[in-house]
């Protein structure tokens, strides 16, 4: 079989530049309430249209509809909604500081909260979380100082890992937070293995690890999910698709083609699309793979369909490759005001409770400020100079001494 | 001519062959519509065409592989790895493929094809956005490496690199994309321009692979450096008065042999500065080679000046980094050994 | 929300290991003829359950049904029953040559020869092939000369890829068929960049990639497909499911839970399922493919459905792993008796001819070891032994040169 | 002691190990019912049951993965990758990720594990089952590499290892699993029982890592060796008649420098051989410590002895492996200078 027709090479172009008016129109957005809940022990094969719906809590009216409506009580709601808008606060208030000079970098998780609040509510602090580098919800939704945020943004003397790590990438592992690398994909095979050491264990804890849609096309996205598919992993394999990677668009990672929870179809396991600017359906599709994994059912894929409203980080600017507007007119809102509206619905929240936590929030991040840079901020203050040497490995050998010594120390 | 700094002369490289050559195409992590995080594709997808320099997916392996079909086609890719720190996914790709294919198919097929990287510290980058890789690809048979030390040989070199026949690893010091760093990071910053290495053609020319340049001839010691190093041993012979011999080796495979040998010979000792891990770093050849050649000529032992046995670190950048007080303090003693 | 049941790691086991009989009956094979065949240019959205079916052409009595007939003229598939049996012929001389010491190593593709004989005969020599070591029978197809194939395995004087490789790893632009690696799964990307380099060009030329069931889990399957599908790349990506990779079964690799097929949906790829035993749907589901590919419609995955009936390689031992009468029990039958019975069928074969040609078969492939061994076997010819500094770089730079001359050369 | 070669002794180990502590599990491609191509963990699977030894899809890059989350869980995963050549797809993993996670969150995360894999050539293996890859780790802050020369060393320096709490790539020289092979291709092949590194007990015990052996005391010469190359450079010592002194390494980091210095400080010469491709070779970090730390004792230049700077070519293996003539040549050249 000869070909007669000349080939020509397809390059994935957003259907918006700098200077277009955004346009959604492509986007299919099915109606809340309108994705089946299929229960837990349902075969994967059975389920594959859930990798192509979404799942959707809160209609138009930021009421909670549908099979999906994880029924959650308000004060965990309230507790969630606080969050988010304390994880925006501190956001807020570090994009500055790196603005002034105080630390060299930092990445925002603007319009993406939902993702990391809600799913830090599903669950406990023993299960382990193998995050990126967009989900500080997850410390400050349990909790975590954010003064101690700071300090590792800073860099300074009470840095809990030292002045080792670009700012952002925490780690505590008494918060279930897998320290952060830096190397995209890395941790999603971590997180697999960590789950299988807890079956191993016959221990009862899941783990969780999250990626973004750029990222999926990693290697270790597919040996990921290769290895939960094959020794049914207890793990949460998140997908944060906020339809940018830096400059390139979702498109660039295949999302053109097809959804990214399809990807799990393809080694058997249950994925499911998720409107990851619905606190409410985060919460549930979080809640249904948590169950999954603990009744030793194994793995879930779940694909957060949000949008990332801010810079990629502080070393960007977006306005160099997205319509200026594309952020603003995303469909699907902005959680924290839906998740808002749904409580005031319910008579569980108010504008006024609403500005008085802004407040609030702000003077908390404002006192946690005051506190880390009372300590120092970077270049002012460090940990002892001499620690640089330390946890190479478990104990300094030879070279390191000899090193250690000749650099001064 | 223009003064350029080196982004501006790697995109002067880049926008040559794209137009000399319609076999050479770019693509890598944000090279495309936005011209690369340091801006080195600009305007270059804009001028080309979407084909001839586009956006690839977040996959080094898939990146370099693709590569080489293309090189084992006929095209000339050149693919950018955002930060070298980010290479190791492509490690297979580009040591078990691209460095073997012609060998296995005994120059039945081949994959030119150049992968450009910044590389090294200095920016507060912490430990993912600092490294320098080399040493891990100076070992693998089949590959060639070259780091440029300012505009004028950036531009030479790449062409170079491009038109080669074999795999090139082509490592971009970031730390001196803008301007001269000679590790006095107390200093206020300079530009490029003003640099006599600025004055860049805005036509194509070569820098010949395989050939150091002796930046500071002298006759008491010599200097072994690359990329950001080459500025630093440059202070260091500035600050310690000591008449050294600083030869910028431009590539490190093949390595210039001759010319290390002649400048040992001529001053019999001899300082070897990287920035990388100093144990099994590419100082440990250079220190190899030149015990080899020049035993019954050195006086001194051959002192290596390198970051630490360490990652990294953000917070102690300055005490990781080589800087001149340490390559000073390491000429000063190998003059008195 | 805490856990209470204690989790168990699954480790997936064949269903029966030495000794046990063997079991297919969980194998589901649809009846030949019961697959559609859609257009090439639906939507892959659309022809999503042909990765879960099983695209078979000829059936019990050797007959070709169904849409996916291929109506490939008799001569043809003489040629491609030939091309079989002077697989078989060849590979077992050369496992018995390796036994005799004449070489270090071979490797057989017995039960698995419709997929590459079958293929070679759709795809042109301009298209790129990137084989693994067990499509010898795509070279065998083209009428590359056994015994060059035969030098090559014994690394003698008239190897043309000069001693350098293990035996297997043939390389010949000429034939279309990429240098083989011993590293899985390199091919998979790169094949993709030698489609995406013929589109760009815009050339005609498409390429087609082999990969086994096992080495799908490599991190190049998975960026490979990814390009493809962001690309539009044409290329065929095969995965010869022969349910082995050396001693693991394919649960091993995630067959337990879904078809290897399956993976391409998650990429928006179509995927076929085909019976790899069968001739006539791999010529058919190739030239669709390949039909795709040269329309500029983009990649197609096949997962090629076989078994392998040999060992792994001469350093193998199936019967350590697996019931020694697994392979004459699989179900789907040898590839070379059921297009012969189909010829004898129509009339354009006969027992007598079939055995007159593995006559013929043998007496070919025994003038060509004649001709191989007269150069000489492993150890006893080889090339200059100065050529082994050559082709590491296109010119050998101070190092090569000096290292010549001091290995005496 | 029963006499075991190198394959038994491992098998004892890894035995021992899955005995002794439950959070020792053992997986990689075919290792499980199979026992492993090189049969290394033949019989773990039967014994331990099937979540302590089991088959990994073939991702090496997921094998290690997975190994750093058991790590971290608490586990000590012991991962086999099939051949040293295969270990590509795990680099980003071993390199950005196993040697960096203590930094990087200051000890509140480790990943104890091994890694283990044959290397090494002699087999006839070609290009893709021959690779010496050691020195593209043993650049790596925060990796462990080990590379045992007989069963006694094997066992003790597992055991070693898999108790070590930092990540370990152990190598296993797989020319000398069935044997002792000292390069003298053309004799007969000699089995491991008789030699007296085969007594190997069935107990747990351990060989300390970083600590060098001496194998023979010699005052003329000191030869650094490793692996399969310990053997060549013994013969070598042998055939040549010089009284060398040969110091089998054992672990390259962290190096035994103690006793390296301390030979060479003796014999004022000094021969390196290892079987990898000479650029960059470990053989150059070697060399630049030995000159570093005995300038002034060396009476001639230090002589690197390896495979050449090409792939590993099939049908040259004896003129690619550097044999005990090549060795001895260069022990008469180094006596000579
Ligand atoms: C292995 C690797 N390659 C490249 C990078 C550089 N890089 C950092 S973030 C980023 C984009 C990631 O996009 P996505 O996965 O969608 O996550 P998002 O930033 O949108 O949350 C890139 C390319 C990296 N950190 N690691
Ligand atoms: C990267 C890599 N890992 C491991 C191996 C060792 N190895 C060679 S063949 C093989 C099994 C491959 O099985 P499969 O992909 O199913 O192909 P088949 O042999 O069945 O045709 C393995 C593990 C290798 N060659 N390359
Ligand atoms: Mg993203
Ligand atoms: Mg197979």
């Amino acid at each position: 079989m000869k070909n007669t027709q000349a080939l020509s090479l397809h390059v994935p172009e957003p259907q918006t530049r700098p200077g277009d008016e955004p346009d959604f129109t492509r986007l299919q957005l099915p109606a809340a309430g309108s994705v089946e809940r299929p229960g837990i022990s349902t075969p994967a094969l059975q389920m594959r249209e859930l990798a192509y719906g979404l799942i959707r809590v809160l209609d138009e009216e930021g009421r909670a509809i549908g099979p999906w409506n994880p029924r959650v009580d308000p004060e965990t709601l309230r507790r969630g909604l606080k969050a988010m808008l304390l994880t925006r606060a501190f956001d807020d208030r570090m994009y500055r500081a790196q603005r002034q000079g105080k630390t060299s970098f930092y990445m925002k998780c603007t319009g993406e909260e939902a993702v990391a609040c809600a799913q830090a509510l599903v669950l406990t602090q023993e299960d382990m979380c193998f995050p990126t580098y967009r989900q500080q919800g997850l410390l400050i939704t349990r909790g975590y100082p954010l003064a101690t945020m700071m300090n590792q943004i800073y860099s300074n003397a009470s840095d809990p890992i030292k002045g080792r790590q670009l700012p952002v990438m925490y780690s505590s592992k008494a918060f279930g937070f897998f320290t952060i690398s830096g190397n995209l994909g890395t941790q999603y095979p971590q997180a697999v293995g960590w789950a299988m050491a807890s079956a191993y264990k016959g221990d009862d804890k899941i783990a969780a690890a999250w990626i973004g849609d750029g990222a999926t096309a990693e290697g270790d996205f597919h040996s990921a999910l290769t290895f939960a598919s094959v020794y049914r992993a207890p793990v949460i394999l998140n997908i944060v698709n906020n339809q940018w990677a830096i400059s390139s668009y979702h498109g660039i990672a295949g999302g053109d083609q097809t959804t990214f929870a399809a990807r799990g179809i393809g080694y058997g396991l249950p994925a499911l699309r998720v409107d990851g600017n619905d606190f409410l359906a985060v919460y549930a599709a979080t809640e249904w793979a948590a169950e999954r994994a603990r009744a030793n059912l194994g793995a879930t894929v779940l694909e957060l369909y949000t949008y990332r409203a801010a810079q990629h980080s502080t070393s960007d600017d977006p306005a160099r490759y997205r319509p200026a507007e594309e952020a603003g007119g995303w469909p699907l809102g902005d959680p924290v005001l839906r998740l808002a509206a749904h409580l005031i619905g319910l008579g569980e929240w108010s504008n006024e409770q609403h500005a008085a936590y802004q407040q609030e929030a702000i003077a908390l991040v404002r006192a946690a400020g005051k506190e880390a840079e009372a300590i120092g901020t970077l270049g002012q203050s460090r940990p002892e100079a001499a620690t640089m040497f330390e946890d190479v490995y478990k104990d300094m050998d030879w070279r390191l001494l000899r090193q250690k010594r000749e650099a001064g120390f | 001519m223009p003064a350029m700094n080196m982004i501006q002369a790697l995109n002067s490289a880049l926008d040559n062959m794209l137009e000399k050559d319609p076999n050479v195409l770019i693509f890598g992590e944000d090279v495309g519509f936005f011209g690369g995080v340091f801006r080195v594709t600009d305007g270059l997808q804009k001028k080309h065409g979407l084909t001839r320099c586009f956006d690839a997916p977040i996959a080094e392996g898939g990146i370099v592989g693709a590569a080489i079909g293309m090189g084992a086609y006929g095209l000339r890719p050149v693919v950018e790895i955002q930060f070298a720190d980010y290479i190791y996914p492509a490690y297979d790709q580009l040591v078990s493929e691209a460095a073997r294919l012609r060998y296995r198919s005994a120059a039945d097929f081949t994959a030119p094809m150049t992968i450009r990287s910044p590389y090294g510290g200095g920016i507060f980058g912490g430990n993912t956005h600092s490294q320098s890789v080399e040493a891990l690809f100076t070992h693998v048979a089949g590959l060639k490496t070259v780091i440029p030390s300012n505009p004028y040989d950036a531009k030479g070199l790449l062409i170079a690199s491009i038109e080669d026949d074999d795999p090139v690893l082509f490592l971009e010091p970031k730390r001196i994309y803008n301007g001269p760093f000679d590790g006095h990071h107390e200093k206020p910053v300079s530009p490029w321009a003003g640099h006599p290495m600025s004055d860049v053609p805005a036509e194509h020319y070569t820098v010949p692979l395989g050939k150091a340049h002796t930046l500071r001839e002298g006759k008491d010691l010599t200097v072994l450096a690359y990329g950001v190093m080459v500025h630093v041993a440059l202070a260091a012979a500035q600050d310690s008065g000591i008449d050294a011999e600083v030869i910028d080796l431009r590539t490190l495979v093949p390595v210039d042999i001759e010319a290390i040998e002649a400048s040992v010979k001529k001053t019999g000792r001899c300082v070897i500065v990287h920035e990388a891990t100093r144990t099994s770093g590419f100082g440990a050849e250079l220190s190899a080679l030149v015990q080899e050649a020049c035993f019954y000529h050195l006086e001194a032992p051959i002192e290596r000046v390198t970051g630490w046995d360490t990652p990294y670190p953000h917070a102690f950048e300055w005490d990781y980094f080589p800087g001149p007080e340490r390559v000073a303090k390491a000429m000063r003693r190998v003059m008195e050994g």
